[in-house]
């Protein structure tokens, strides 16, 4: 498939190694066709992840085996569902380096922790006139709910600006801050740009001003190693369908004296220690902010992702993913006339790629591509301020993972001549 | 090769019938799917309830504007009482391709902007009537 | 194993028919034994049911073949899962006679559902001095959202109280509606008592007295028909794992005008229309509520369920039930000495039995059930008032599904003659 | 029959040791675990660093209450420093059994409560001697 091997320039990537190959054996839907019999050349990472038998299987196993709930049961499902949920726990904390799992707190997305975050300590730590800094990259996720939450407390909030090859402007980030804003909220990786951030820097300098920092990290926990501790953060939030995991699950991570000083989000079991007709007392973290009964099968499978990536090492998934970038950026620039590519250069940025072909609105790139089993997103990801910024309409993108292949942005390639020769005609 | 990028509709979107802007519209309205960005304005000019004249512009992927280029043709001369009739439906098969769920919103975007103009009208001319009476 | 069925009284129940031999096939735990190598007698359904092969093979299917996120994808494998997550809806919104699917709003479980109308319609609609109207017997989800609401806006709350039997005292209702309550919440089932409330009368005396009623449907869902329409309520919630379907996947329900008028809960993707750097407005009900990637095989999953439910024909659940519940309560009491039984008569409760064993602790009698394979609940099953209007620390329950024989109940009650034996030697 | 209710633990729980009430404790706490409902009070009579009596009231399943009896034979006697040291696993290997995780909060109350207990007492002490020096 790779006509391409020949004539590599400089970066001169290895054809996908044994191991990448029996890699691709671990996700069943790799091996699945389309309505015409193509193969799934699945490039929509970014948007959810595609999930290995070793999910799968630790989700199933609950629903097979030991389907109860957990916290209160005494019998032998009902236990070994409570271990596996709080082991899961366990893995995520590992996965991200928390100093403890009870700082864990399970969500069903990063949507959820963020909104957690700007319910539980929002309402009761930003007050008149209080500014909160986010940035023009920012995801929807991680902008709407801290609109709502300054719209309520009659706050503000302020952007850092990006250049325009899509990296924060810090030094209108130093001004910002000397509006002694009381948080300072952005995104690890960028889901449109694939800009990596740099993490610990701004929250060195967030930190220096007073405020705190939460970090999006839905773009960067799936593909590099996280490290909260090094960071210096003080939440991080992501999502376990994006890395590898059912959907349902997710995490929150805060440090323990801001989740043991916020008040409850949700309410209800197993939140709280005592309950009086009036009035109720509350649960140690995590579990004060883990009402109902969760997401018990699909945090198991977040788990046993967790467990996966590690023992691939996310150094290795780091470097894999940005041998794709780099080779993404080479080839689509070389061999599609005319494609616009935005974000920064391969070395500082996640496996994302977005792009337009002129005068070719992405839906259609996309619903051309999906002929040949090519899987690509086209709108705008969720930012639509940042599309905005660009002034575009919207995008196509394609985004890798630990199972993308060279020969898959190979077919991109070739499937984007098709679009360009089908527009032309 | 399937339906959906047929010569016409590529045709369509490349040299739309109807594209440009009407010096004195009766009604007009901008249409928008936020979603996907696309964006059409379609100008509307109606006397004894006939649609006379129609054009449309904006933005948009090729099933929008091909959609608005083949909508625009269709109600040209024909009553607003029979453009108000007309049906989702009767726009796609006009269309004459198959549009997958997810497109649904671009094929129709034209025929909802088409019914707000029409709408809108409808309502000036009540306001106006009103006037008139009171 | 059923010595009992030579001695049955006046209603003498038929042996477990090939239909429900059958059906206990589906369910591939019910094949599993114990550390002791005993067979599942699984008797805590009312914590969360056990999961029908239907419904593992429509979530699973999502996982191996079609893994992608819904509603912004133009390829194969994002329209099949944006169809089925929009099917499943249609299922539920069938399942309780919804009006229309965009009357279902997916939520993680009947907790959520309860908070998310706490925080939309309840901090919109209740201010100072308002009143809410609930009862002595609300499970905690149904309790403590309204106990943070009215503490945030000044509010009172009110609760029916009950009698020695576990049924609501409508005289009390009745004068406590004259405060004009804004709302009025309670359980339709209540999850220790198992007393089926009459929702339709209290509706109408509710909505005479100009309240709005919310019904937590956990524990009457899966158990019997249920008709919103019916039943004239404004609100309805319930939780897809008690109902045979994956944890992580619920439901909220209420008519198309409240749903408009509520202002959203969380906030990111997918609930929007347009998003400015200061400003958005939101997206359609019912994805308006919807924010973030959903949990979208369990919600497959849970559209699984209502087609397995509606196959077997709620009627039928319900009967089935109700014979598990008389045939309970005639065989413990008559064979397990000094049983104490809580909650009404047979054809007033749905399909739980909680009790106690004199002097012994219900944690003992979980504990020695296990032994056997013989799963039940105790503690205070997240109602902690009722218990305290008992003067219970705790109590133990035997809760019933469609998967329920009557040889586990004999079973049970062989398991706590045992118990007895063991405390009095 | 597994360990769990062996005769030993049924017959503290049945005719637990200690049990009652103490006229002048030097210390007393009320422990509660309220998932379960189980209570208990323990009261202590330290002189000299040394813990003379000790008794306990309460409710609960059987785990909790025969840990309590058997938690309190072992205290008498000793001083404040020693049961200031023992751990979980020390009450765990005092009780004999196998205890599941589901039930190690059952288990571990009576612990939990003296800490509580020696803790209050040692503030109060403090508090005294904060009195005294100043
Ligand atoms: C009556 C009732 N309401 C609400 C709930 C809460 O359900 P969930 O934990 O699924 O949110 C339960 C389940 O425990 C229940 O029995
Ligand atoms: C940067 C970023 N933040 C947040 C989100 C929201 O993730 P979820 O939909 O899982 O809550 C996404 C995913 O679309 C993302 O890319």
């Amino acid at each position: 498939m790779s006509d391409l091997s020949t004539t590599s320039t400089q970066s001169r990537p290895a054809a996908a190694g044994p191991d990448l190959r029996s890699r691709r054996a671990d996700f069943p839907i790799l091996a699945t066709t389309n309505r015409h019999g193509k193969p799934l050349v699945y490039l929509d990472s970014a948007a959810t992840s595609l999930k290995p038998q070793a999910v799968i299987d630790a989700a199933d196993a609950y629903n097979r085996e030991y389907s109860s709930n957990i916290h209160r049961g005494i019998y032998e499902i009902a236990e070994r569902a409570t271990t596996a949920y709080e082991g899961a726990r366990a893995s995520v904390a590992k996965l991200i380096n928390a100093p403890e799992p009870a700082e864990i707190v399970f969500v069903r997305n990063a949507t959820e922790a963020i909104n957690l975050v700007a319910y539980s300590w929002g309402r009761r730590n930003i007050g008149r006139g209080d500014s909160i800094v986010l940035t023009e990259m920012e995801h929807h996720a991680n902008l709407v709910p801290w609109q709502l939450l300054v719209q309520e407390k009659d706050g503000d909030l302020e952007f850092v600006p990006i250049t325009d090859d899509g990296l924060l402007r810090l030094e209108v980030f130093e001004v910002l801050l000397h509006l002694k804003p009381k948080l300072v909220a952005f995104t690890h990786v960028s889901n449109m740009l694939g800009t990596v951030n740099p993490v610990r820097e701004m929250t060195e300098m967030a930190h220096a001003a007073g405020a705190l920092v939460l970090i999006d990290g839905a773009q960067a926990v799936p593909h590099m190693p996280v490290d909260v501790q090094e960071l210096g953060v003080d939440f991080y939030v992501f999502s376990g369908h994006k890395m590898l995991a059912p959907t349902g699950s997710g995490a929150l991570w805060a440090r323990r004296e801001l989740l043991e000083a916020m008040p409850p989000f949700m309410a209800g079991g197993d939140m709280i220690r005592e309950v009086h007709l009036r009035r109720s007392d509350w649960n140690e973290i995590p579990w004060k902010f883990e009402a109902g009964t969760p997401d018990i099968s699909a945090q198991i499978g977040m788990g046993a992702a967790a467990e996966y990536l590690m023992a691939i090492g996310l150094d290795a998934v780091r470097d894999h993913e940005h041998e794709m970038v780099a080779y993404a950026l080479e080839v689509l620039r070389r061999d599609v006339p005319g494609i616009e590519l935005y974000g920064p250069a391969a070395d500082r940025r996640g496996g994302v790629v977005s792009f337009n072909l002129p005068g070719i609105h992405p839906h259609d790139v996309a619903q051309i591509l999906d002929r040949s089993g090519i899987c690509v997103r086209a709108g705008h990801h969720c930012t639509m301020p940042l599309h905005e910024r660009f002034d575009l309409a919207a995008s196509a993108r394609a985004s890798f993972n630990v199972y993308t292949i060279r020969e898959e942005i190979d077919a991109l390639a070739t499937g984007l001549r098709e679009v360009a020769r089908i527009f032309d005609r | 090769m399937d339906d959906l990028y047929r010569d016409y509709i590529l045709e369509h979107y490349r040299r739309p019938h109807n594209f440009g802007v009407l010096e004195a519209p009766t009604t007009s309205y901008e249409g928008s799917n936020p979603l996907c960005g696309d964006r059409i304005t379609m100008m509307l000019g109606i006397s004894d309830g006939v649609v006379r004249e129609v054009a449309f512009t904006g933005r948009g992927c090729a099933i929008s504007q091909a959609s608005a280029s083949l909508l625009t043709d269709e109600i040209k001369g024909k009553t607003v009482a029979e453009v108000e009739e007309m049906t989702p439906d009767d726009l796609l098969d006009l269309i004459g391709i198959d549009i997958s769920p997810a497109r649904l919103k671009c094929a129709l975007l034209s025929l909802d902007t088409v019914a707000h103009a029409l709408a809108d009208d409808a309502a000036k001319q009540a306001e106006a009537q009103g006037q008139t009476q009171a």
